[in-house]
């Protein structure tokens, strides 16, 4: 068998072992870290375009492990939503790990963030191609060990109560979606999510069992009032793992709730939980955005951006329960808002970053006329925060166009003020810290300034915030990618609202 | 009520067990034994389901399960123990109160 | 006799457009000198243009929004009536010691440019654009040489231009619009006439409309005086007769009033400026009384369609006949006051002073009877009024014009530096000469008719018994100067206007002062510092922010957190069953 | 690819590679910089020119488009004969700007962000002209939104910043109510296309009257934000805080007109006979005309140079609003011809303002006394500006009014000769006193002590485009007529908008 | 040094008790309703027990059937290990000391018991392949021996920081990791073994990360354990 093609047949599986296989490596070798890191970034990175070509190609793709086939055994499935994520994950990881060769200045001491950060990686590509509910488990857990062992990595007293409120919750979390599996294996006799669609009743069992982990994917992806945990955890990380946390970890939970919620039950599971799930989203994005206007430090306030835009994914829910066109486009728009969130989030942290590498701080009333002294940082920022503030042209507002637009064709125009109104106000927080860059330098500022910022760290920072802006024109290969498979809900055709 | 629902009941009891202490007890340690009682409850929900199919022999995928689950457990406690630790260590003290972290800001890139 | 040549007809508009020439030349350093001393000259050529090129015109339809120039006889007789007076009063100019000679004559040519310009266009854009130009360019000689009075005075003047223009180009546009064939709506017809009549009435100084007259008049140098006299307000008088819609029956209505209005104007302008103390304000008095006559008879043309074209020639006429006067006029009391032997110069000056007042044998009589032909036709009782009343109008202008000399002659001594040179002397000869000639040379029958009959003895005594009358008052006045003269000055030079205006520059400088007030200026000022305002006030608040701090504070604390996560997983629960 | 696609893509693209360029050249390489700029600037303007060609010799309906798919509409650009008017403009003028602001930048830090952010500014104006529908205009009209706020608060002080934090207050909720329109729009509508006559379909006035005139009070309020109409204009004067060059393209030109801009494409391409048949159209010329006049007092009132300059703009941009809504060909002609006029004057005055703010440090008008014969090619440059939009012959100002005046009484709404008229009076009222104070009265502030009354223009890259851009404003108004001027093209434009 | 409360107050616990009781109310509701004839996977799993090489139906779902799973979670546990690591001797680089002396009666005891647990954990793991056993139970036995030999003093892990401890901790993933990429490369999926082979390929990857979880287990224990005579001191001193 050619080489090629064995790679094609081989693709899901691929891109998560390549990350996985370098995580043990990265960990042997004290000095592997880096160069393996690296290397393996390079190569996440054509799998998983080949891997969004082959499903935009063939559609949705099933990777049978073990060859045994699900129920029995635990199958990859590739669809639009997955591809997409692992695309998102693996431009965003490569980034990452350039960023992150600049940033560690004490490789030595720091040199278990290799491994951990790898297998966070290959974890979160395990969590966005697995179709089984308990590998799902598994995947989840990974996820939330390798990130709470990156938080803590500093030792900080900060970092470590951070990261212990964060292993806290992320435990809980995990249980009560462990529970919720149970119930769901003893009343529907199976894990794989594609045979649970089929076999999905509204009973009491399932109807709990969902709500069960509903609740737990809510505690670990920070739905407000349960986003307790996330802005310490997210601002006294290390910066380079604040942006994965922010961009990538927190839509890992998000990730198997919309399967859940869409994929594989219906909504006709607990019809009212979507809007309670849309009020809480709203409410993320107020406060979220309400607590950003008052922070102090720079990566807290983008910490609690991050739990206002969360909120915004959660709006998906009740909007797709219009069926038709409102809900394909509720579809698009709510996953592409995780795509741009995750370039523009991921962006910002790396420029906070750079800015607590320059100046020792992340205090804004510090940061004034830093834009002088970098100002490729600042413009990373800056366009990151077109992104939040959903402005053309940016991902973020192609995701709200299709956000509004779902609101306004499904009648509950509501939403579309919620939205409109978390726009104005994530202007609020990033033109705060903006007007601060291009400020007057106090008395000091100057001096506080170490100069230190690699043009690693810098230009990766910028690279992730004009990508988000790039979405916002040249996104429509990736709208067209996000659909396929897409639930019947969904697809846009032949339901009626 | 069978010896199956005798199992899950119990495991419902012990994980809400878990929930309170888990709310009530300040202390880190507590905290991480809370968490353990209740993943014992999650398990024993479990076994209670493995054994609800007809036959002798139990469903074996809810004890496999149970298996990854008490592995993951281990390592999440472990680690939590740890972090526990070095909290103490480095605060004097094991509550989620050792430190502000709302405040704080250096990180590794000094 | 004319055309003298077959010459197209846009080269009189171009031949009037060469002062431009000379304007652009005193802006620029190097061409300077050269053009302050060809501008006085820069008419000729619209003079020649006058004589040379034929009736005619043609569409310039990339220029501006697209204009018509060319000449008709009345545009003739107002080219050739401009450019001579222009001439006249920039060779006096030239002859004076004005200062800032560059900047005089510089908008001296615009002024000039625009007031040629204006006659030798025939639509209304064309129109606008060159009365405007001179308008304008005037305020710069009104207030040539500064100070406060003079700012004071260019103020009135540019205020009453700005209006002008305003009413103006809203009445053009209806006009406008109807040549496009749009908007020709009867409401619109109307009001265009009325707002033609007010911004025209305006610049022609009629009364109610005249208070920037007497104001600007006597503070501008004296060769701008002349033209402003002379030929400025004449432009009032062209654009009536191109854009009125005379000889039709809607003017009908308008009729009356403007010919109440014009008489006032020659009543009031009379009456009031005797009572003047300044030489050049009873002139600029005469000129609204004046201008009232030509209005009559414009309004004489608009309440009898049928005697439009006759009104025309005698509004034209009469145009004529007081452009050349006035500004001989103008010109002579500069002259006489800086002549060291001011008799010949007042000898000289009763020639257009009698002038005015319908002195047989010079212009005034030739125009007053072309304004009787027309008059003598007006509406109902109208024509027996005006038949009546204009031979007081004469009695009027001869008061007018002997307090005019008497002051003249009273005039402070003449100071030796500025003896007036050949070039200003020669320049009010040249004037003299058009206002006992140009009438009797004018190649219109009406005109040579009229010529004819003012050498009638019936004719001549009625031309006569006013002028004796006049002198006759003026002589009892002056025999009881004792009494009389406590009455000069007891009206104000801008009569009911004064206090108006008063009160407008009180306010203004006022202002002006306030916000004079020299501020500190900031380190890198882009804007001007702000005023020191009110202290902001203290923020009191615990603000909204800080207690969603609170707020939030309660929500991080974990009982709180996993006590919601129960609360969630309950409705969920809850919802769920 | 023809040449037709070729100038519109270089257009468009154009600035933002300069941007890049000189944000990549940084502060250091200012030469480079300087000449990366010009030649952007200078590829600009002829691109622009170049798509103006290609939209006059194609058939209507036929002009060059490009672009690619997005969300189902597309991002598109296309050269029309509207459009290009706008293009042309703000490319020339940045052309003209771009040597303008060496000068007066020339001591100043941070050029490489001004520069670059610059440029991104006027490639969104120049791509908002150039778009082809609805989406692509929104993303560049944001894009300038965005763009713009660096500039505003350039010089970094707590004055800048609060400036720019009021221009942002009205512009992001601004560009909320028009996203939130144009969504609601392409609901009803589908894909809104920019076409000349309008391009809905007559029908949806039966079934969706109140949604289209929800949508449109909202795409109003997000355009007349820009367009600074009453009482949206708060900004525009706060806006007066950023250097002068950016006062004058953006704040006179490549800003504000985006929204008067958006306002004609949107009444006359989108809603065409629409709009009327609503009786949306009244609404919005009543308060076009009350902003001309609010505009004229308020800026009577500023003594601050640029603020009276700036409400002179909020006077001067509802003429083309009121234009546009006047709903007749002619006053739509004279809006369209309004937009190249009034920029060419406007820009002329910020010039002037920013020179005499550099060379003697004067801000106030009543600290202007006397400096014709000081700085007398740039007081004079000012004058004929100033009296060109107050409307006096034959400078550009008054082919506007002219038409507008003539277009009013054509459409049946002879009340806006009256506007008009007061207007001028108004305007007349605040410009004159400058004029007078420049040219009649003698020096007294404190420049004249330090440097006499001798003549000393500022700096020749400041006086050459000031005086170059009030030529152009005489010449916008004595060739009104001719073929190709401003004013002839709008006729041209409005004759095709309504059908002849 | 203020010990924190260890209980919180009353109204914190009666709230608590209200709510967390509440959720288990409604958790119970749901349990009690489970339905009562799913059978779930166990008849697929009996109908492949033979194909997947061992007796055991538990020991076949978590290496075979369901081996991607465990994987997973061995990863997971060299995740924490690394987590753990990170934590405590990436900052000093070298083992805390459980033992300072050895205790006379203590390494008496793990000197006999030690050879013992090795040989339980080694059937653990044979057992494994038809009857309840495996890896991980086999694992906790060794790495059991471990820890008593450290507690008792007997042997101090002070050395062993380098390449050999994390040679031994990732060894199980890595062999684990090896057998699923040559599955790939010759059975053409993930996992999938040889039909011949698969029980050897199970046994194998099973008696590696026995060494694994052994070494693991151990290392967790005593990378955060506190010397034994301190803490016998603070007994004896109280609190």
């Amino acid at each position: 068998m050619p080489l090629s093609e064995w790679v094609g047949a081989q693709l899901p599986a691929l891109v998560i072992l390549v990350p996985l296989t370098a995580a043990p490596v990265a960990f042997l070798g004290v000095r592997l870290g880096r160069p393996v890191a690296l290397v393996s970034a390079l190569m996440s990175q054509p799998l998983a375009i080949a891997l969004a070509l082959e499903v935009a190609r063939e559609g949705v793709l099933r990777y049978e492990i073990g060859g045994w086939g699900a129920p029995l055994g635990i199958d990859f499935v590739v669809d639009g939503l997955a591809a997409t994520m692992i695309l998102v994950t693996s431009v965003i990881g490569l980034l990452i790990t350039v960023y992150a060769s600049g940033y560690f200045t004490d490789q030595d001491r720091y040199r278990f963030f290799w491994p951990l950060w790898l297998f966070l990686w290959a974890s979160l590509h395990a969590l966005f191609l697995s179709g089984d509910a308990f590998n799902l488990y598994v995947c989840l857990e990974l996820v939330s060990m390798s990130a709470v062992a990156l938080v803590a990595l500093t030792a900080r007293r900060e970092a470590l109560v951070a990261a212990m409120r964060y292993m806290l919750a992320a435990i809980l979390g995990s249980l009560f979606y462990l529970l919720g599996v149970a119930l769901l294996y003893a009343a529907f006799g199976s894990l794989d999510m594609a045979t649970l669609r089929g076999a999905i009743r509204p009973d009491v069992t399932g109807q709990a069992a969902f709500a069960l982990m509903t609740v737990g994917l809510l505690l670990k992806t920070a739905l407000f009032p349960l986003h307790f945990w996330l802005p310490p955890a997210h601002a006294n990380a290390p910066s380079p793992v604040s942006a994965a946390l922010s961009a990538l970890v927190v839509k890992g939970s998000f990730y198997i709730l919309i399967r859940l919620w869409i994929d594989v039950g219906s909504p006709s599971v607990a019809p009212g939980t979507a809007h309670l799930l849309g009020v809480l989203g709203s409410v993320a994005i107020v406060w979220g955005s309400i607590q950003a206007l008052r922070q102090e430090r720079l990566k807290m306030l983008v910490a609690y951006s991050t739990v206002a835009q969360i909120g915004y994914l959660f709006l998906l829910f009740p909007l797709v329960r219009a069926g038709g066109v409102a809900a394909a486009d509720a579809w698009t728009g709510g996953v592409f808002h995780a795509v741009s969130h995750a370039l523009a989030k991921s962006a910002m942290f790396l420029a906070a970053g750079t800015v607590l590498a320059r100046l020792g701080h992340d205090r804004i009333e510090g940061v004034g006329g830093l834009s002088r002294r970098a100002p490729l940082t600042a413009m990373a920022f800056g366009l990151a925060g077109v992104t939040m503030m959903g402005l053309p042209p940016s991902g973020g507002f192609v995701a709200k166009w299709q956000m509004i637009s779902a609101s306004v064709l499904s009648g509950e125009w509501w939403w579309a003020v919620v939205i409109v109104a978390g726009g104005l106000l994530a202007a609020g927080y990033v033109f705060r810290v903006i007007g601060r860059f291009l400020g007057r330098e106090e008395a000091g500022d100057r001096e506080a300034d170490t100069g230190r910022s690699p043009r690693t760290m810098e230009w990766t920072a910028l690279a992730l915030a004009l990508g988000a802006l790039v979405l916002g024109v040249a996104g429509q290969p990736l709208l067209d990618l996000i659909p396929i498979g897409a639930p019947a809900l969904v697809a846009g055709i032949g339901v009626t609202p | 009520m069978t010896q199956a629902d005798l199992y899950t009941v119990a495991g419902g009891v012990l994980f809400t067990i878990g929930l309170y202490g888990l709310i009530t007890r300040p202390h880190l340690l507590y905290k991480v034994l809370a968490l353990n009682v209740a993943s014992g409850g999650v398990f024993m929900v479990f076994v209670g389901v493995a054994r609800r199919v007809p036959g002798p022999a139990p469903d074996p995928l809810p004890h496999a399960m149970v298996l990854t689950g008490i592995v993951v457990t281990v390592s999440s406690t472990a680690y939590a123990l740890a972090l526990a630790k070095r909290i103490f260590t480095e605060t004097g003290m094991a509550t989620l109160d050792s430190a502000d972290t709302m405040e704080g800001g250096e990180d590794a890139a000094e | 006799m004319i055309p003298l040549s077959t010459l197209p007809a846009w080269t009189a508009f171009a031949a009037a457009l060469v002062p431009l020439l000379t304007a652009a030349g005193c802006a620029l350093p190097l061409t300077r000198g050269s053009a302050v001393r060809l501008a006085p000259l820069a008419a000729v050529p619209a003079l020649a243009a006058a004589v040379a090129v034929p009736d005619g015109s043609i569409a310039v339809p990339w220029l501006a929004s697209g204009i018509e120039v060319g000449l008709d006889g009345t545009g003739r007789a107002f080219l050739s009536l401009v450019a001579v007076v222009w001439t006249a009063a920039g060779l006096y100019a030239a002859g004076s010691p004005i200062v800032d000679r560059a900047r005089f004559f510089g908008l001296f040519s615009l002024a000039m440019a625009g007031n040629l310009a204006l006659c030798c266009t025939t639509d209304p854009v064309g129109f606008y654009i060159f009365f405007a130009m001179m308008a304008l360019s005037t305020y710069g000689l009104v207030v040539h040489g500064g100070g406060e009075a003079k700012r004071r005075a260019g103020r009135v003047y540019i205020a009453f231009v700005v209006a002008g223009e305003a009413l103006l180009i809203s009445g053009l546009f209806v006009i406008g619009a109807a040549a496009l064939g749009v908007g020709a709506d009867s409401i619109l017809g109307p009001i265009s006439t009325a707002l033609l009549l007010v911004a025209f009435g305006i610049k022609m100084g009629t009364v109610g409309l005249h208070g920037w007259l007497p104001i600007a008049h006597p503070v501008a140098p004296t060769p701008a005086s002349a033209v402003l006299s002379g030929v400025m307000l004449k432009a009032g008088t062209l654009g009536l007769i191109r854009f009125l819609p005379g000889g039709q029956a809607e003017t009908i209505p308008f009729g009356t009033i403007v010919i109440a209005f014009g008489l006032a104007s020659a009543f009031y302008g009379a009456a009031v400026g005797v009572f003047q103390t300044v030489p050049k304000t009873v002139l600029a008095y005469s000129s609204v009384s004046q201008l009232g006559l030509i209005t009559v008879a414009i309004g004489t043309g608009l309440a009898v369609p049928d005697l439009w074209p006759a009104a025309v020639t005698a509004a034209t006429v009469y145009a004529v006949h007081h452009g050349l006067a006035k500004a001989a006029l103008f010109l002579g009391t500069d002259l006489a006051a800086r002549s060291t032997r001011r008799t010949p110069v007042l000898v000289a000056l009763s020639l257009p002073a009698l002038a005015l007042a319908g002195l047989p044998l010079a212009s005034g009589a030739v125009a007053k009877i072309v304004l009787k032909e027309a008059t003598g036709s007006a509406p109902g009782a109208w024509s027996a009024a005006l038949e009546a009343l204009l031979p007081i109008a004469a009695v009027g202008t001869t008061l007018l014009m002997a307090r005019f000399l008497y002051l003249v002659a009273m005039g402070p001594k003449a100071d030796r530096k500025s003896v007036p040179g050949p070039l200003a002397v020669g320049a009010v000869a040249l004037l003299l000469i058009g206002v006992g000639a140009t009438l009797w040379i004018w190649p219109a029958g009406e005109v040579r008719y009229a010529a004819e009959k003012s050498l009638q003895a019936k004719y001549l005594w009625a031309a006569f018994w006013p002028i004796g009358s006049g002198i006759a008052i003026a002589s009892a006045v002056w025999a009881a100067r004792a009494t009389t003269s406590r009455f000069a000055g007891v009206i104000p030079s801008a009569d009911v206007y004064a206090p108006v205006f008063a009160w407008a520059h009180g306010r203004l400088e006022e202002r002006e002062r306030r916000v004079a007030t020299p501020l500190p200026t900031p380190a890198t000022p882009i804007l001007a510092p702000e005023r020191p305002a009110a202290a902001e006030p203290a923020p009191s608040e615990p603000s909204l922010l800080a207690r969603a701090g609170l707020l939030e504070s309660a929500l991080l604390n974990w009982p709180t957190a996993i006590s919601a996560l129960c609360v969630l997983a309950v409705l969920l629960l809850l919802l769920a069953a | 690819m023809s040449w037709h696609t070729l100038a519109l893509l270089v257009a468009a693209c154009t600035p933002f590679l300069t941007a890049v360029a000189v944000f990549l050249l940084g502060e250091h390489r200012g030469t480079l910089r300087t000449a990366t700029g010009l030649a952007g600037a200078a590829a600009t303007a002829a691109a622009a020119v170049a798509c103006a060609g290609s939209a006059l010799i194609s058939a209507p309906g036929e002009y060059a488009e490009v672009g690619f798919g997005l969300l189902e509409i597309g991002f598109v650009l296309r050269s029309d004969p509207l459009g290009v008017v706008f293009a042309v403009v703000a490319g020339c003028l940045w052309l003209v700007t771009t040597v303008y602001a060496t000068g007066y930048m020339s001591r100043s830090s941070d050029r490489a962000r001004f520069f670059g952010f610059f440029s991104i500014c006027v490639g969104s104006a120049i791509g908002l002209a150039l778009s082809a529908n609805l989406l692509t205009f929104f993303v560049f009209y944001e894009t300038l939104t965005l763009a713009t706020y660096p500039l505003v608060v350039h010089s970094g002080t707590p004055a800048a910043l609060k400036g720019g934090r009021t221009y942002l207050n009205y512009a992001l909720p601004a560009g909320a109510a028009l996203a939130v329109g144009v969504i609601w729009l392409h609901m009803i509508a589908g894909p809104v296309e920019f076409v000349a006559g309008g391009s809905l379909p007559s029908s949806l006035v039966q079934t969706h009257a109140g949604s289209l005139t929800a949508i449109f009070a909202l795409l109003m309020l997000g355009l007349g934000v820009k367009a600074a109409l009453f009482p949206l204009h708060g900004w525009l004067p706060a806006a007066m805080v950023a250097p002068a060059p950016v006062s004058a393209l953006l704040h006179a030109v490549a800003v504000v007109k985006a929204g008067v801009f958006g306002i004609a494409r949107v009444v006359l391409e989108v809603y065409g006979p629409l709009g009327r048949d609503l009786g949306l159209i009244p609404l919005l010329a009543a308060v076009a005309a009350f902003t001309i006049i609010f505009g004229s007092v308020r800026a009577l009132a500023q003594d601050d140079f640029k603020k009276r300059l700036a409400y002179s703009t909020v006077s001067q941009l509802s003429y083309i609003v009121l234009g546009v809504a006047i709903g007749g060909p002619l006053a739509a002609a004279a809006a369209i011809a309004h937009l190249a006029h009034h920029a060419a004057m406007k820009i002329t005055m910020f010039f002037t303002a920013g020179a005499v703010a550099e060379e003697v440090k004067v801000y106030r008008i009543s600290e202007l006394d006397g400096l014709g014969r000081r700085m007398p090619l740039t007081m004079g440059a000012f004058s004929l500006a100033a009296i060109g939009i107050v409307g006096v012959p034959p400078i550009a100002g008054f082919a506007t009014k002219w038409l507008l005046g003539m277009g009013s009484i054509e459409a049946g709404q002879a009340w806006v000769v009256a506007v008009l008229g007061l207007s001028s009076v108004l305007n007349a009222a605040y410009f004159f006193p400058i004029i007078g104070r420049a040219w009649f009265r003698g020096p007294k502030s404190e420049w004249a002590s330090e440097h006499g009354t001798k003549r000393v223009e500022g700096d020749l890259r400041m006086v050459a485009p000031l005086v170059l851009t009030a030529l152009v404003g005489l010449a916008m108004g004595v060739l009104a007529g001719a073929a190709l001027s401003p004013a002839s093209w709008a006729q041209m434009v409005a004759f095709l908008e309504f059908g002849g | 040094m203020a010990e924190p409360e260890l209980r919180s107050p009353l109204a914190v616990r009666a709230a608590a008790l209200a709510i967390s009781g509440g959720v288990g109310a409604l958790l119970i509701r749901a349990l009690l309703v489970l339905p009562k004839d799913e059978a779930g996977l166990a008849p697929l799993v009996k109908a492949n027990l033979d194909a997947s090489g061992v007796k055991n139906p538990v020991t076949a779902v978590l290496l075979n059937f369901r081996g991607y799973d465990t994987m997973l979670e061995i990863a997971v546990l060299v995740l924490a290990t690394i987590g753990v690591l990170s934590l405590t001797i990436a900052h000093s680089d070298k083992w805390p000391t459980v033992a300072e002396h050895a205790a006379p009666a203590l390494s008496a005891l793990a000197r006999f018991l030690a050879p013992a647990m090795v040989l339980v954990s080694g059937y653990l793991l044979w057992a494994g392949e038809h009857a309840p056993g495996g890896a991980f139970q086999a694992g906790s036995v060794l790495g059991a021996a471990g820890i008593l030999l450290a507690l008792s003093g007997y042997a101090r892990p002070a050395g062993m920081t380098g390449f050999a401890l994390r040679a031994a901790i990732t060894v199980g993933f890595i062999v684990f990791l090896a057998a699923a990429i040559g599955d790939m490369l010759i059975e053409g999926a993930l996992l999938e073994y040889p039909a011949d082979h698969a029980k050897t390929i199970m046994l194998a990857i099973e008696a590696w990360l026995t060494v694994s979880i052994a070494v693991i287990l151990a290392s967790l224990f005593i990378s955060s354990a506190s010397p034994v005579e301190e803490l016998r001191r603070r007994i004896r001193g109280g609190r």
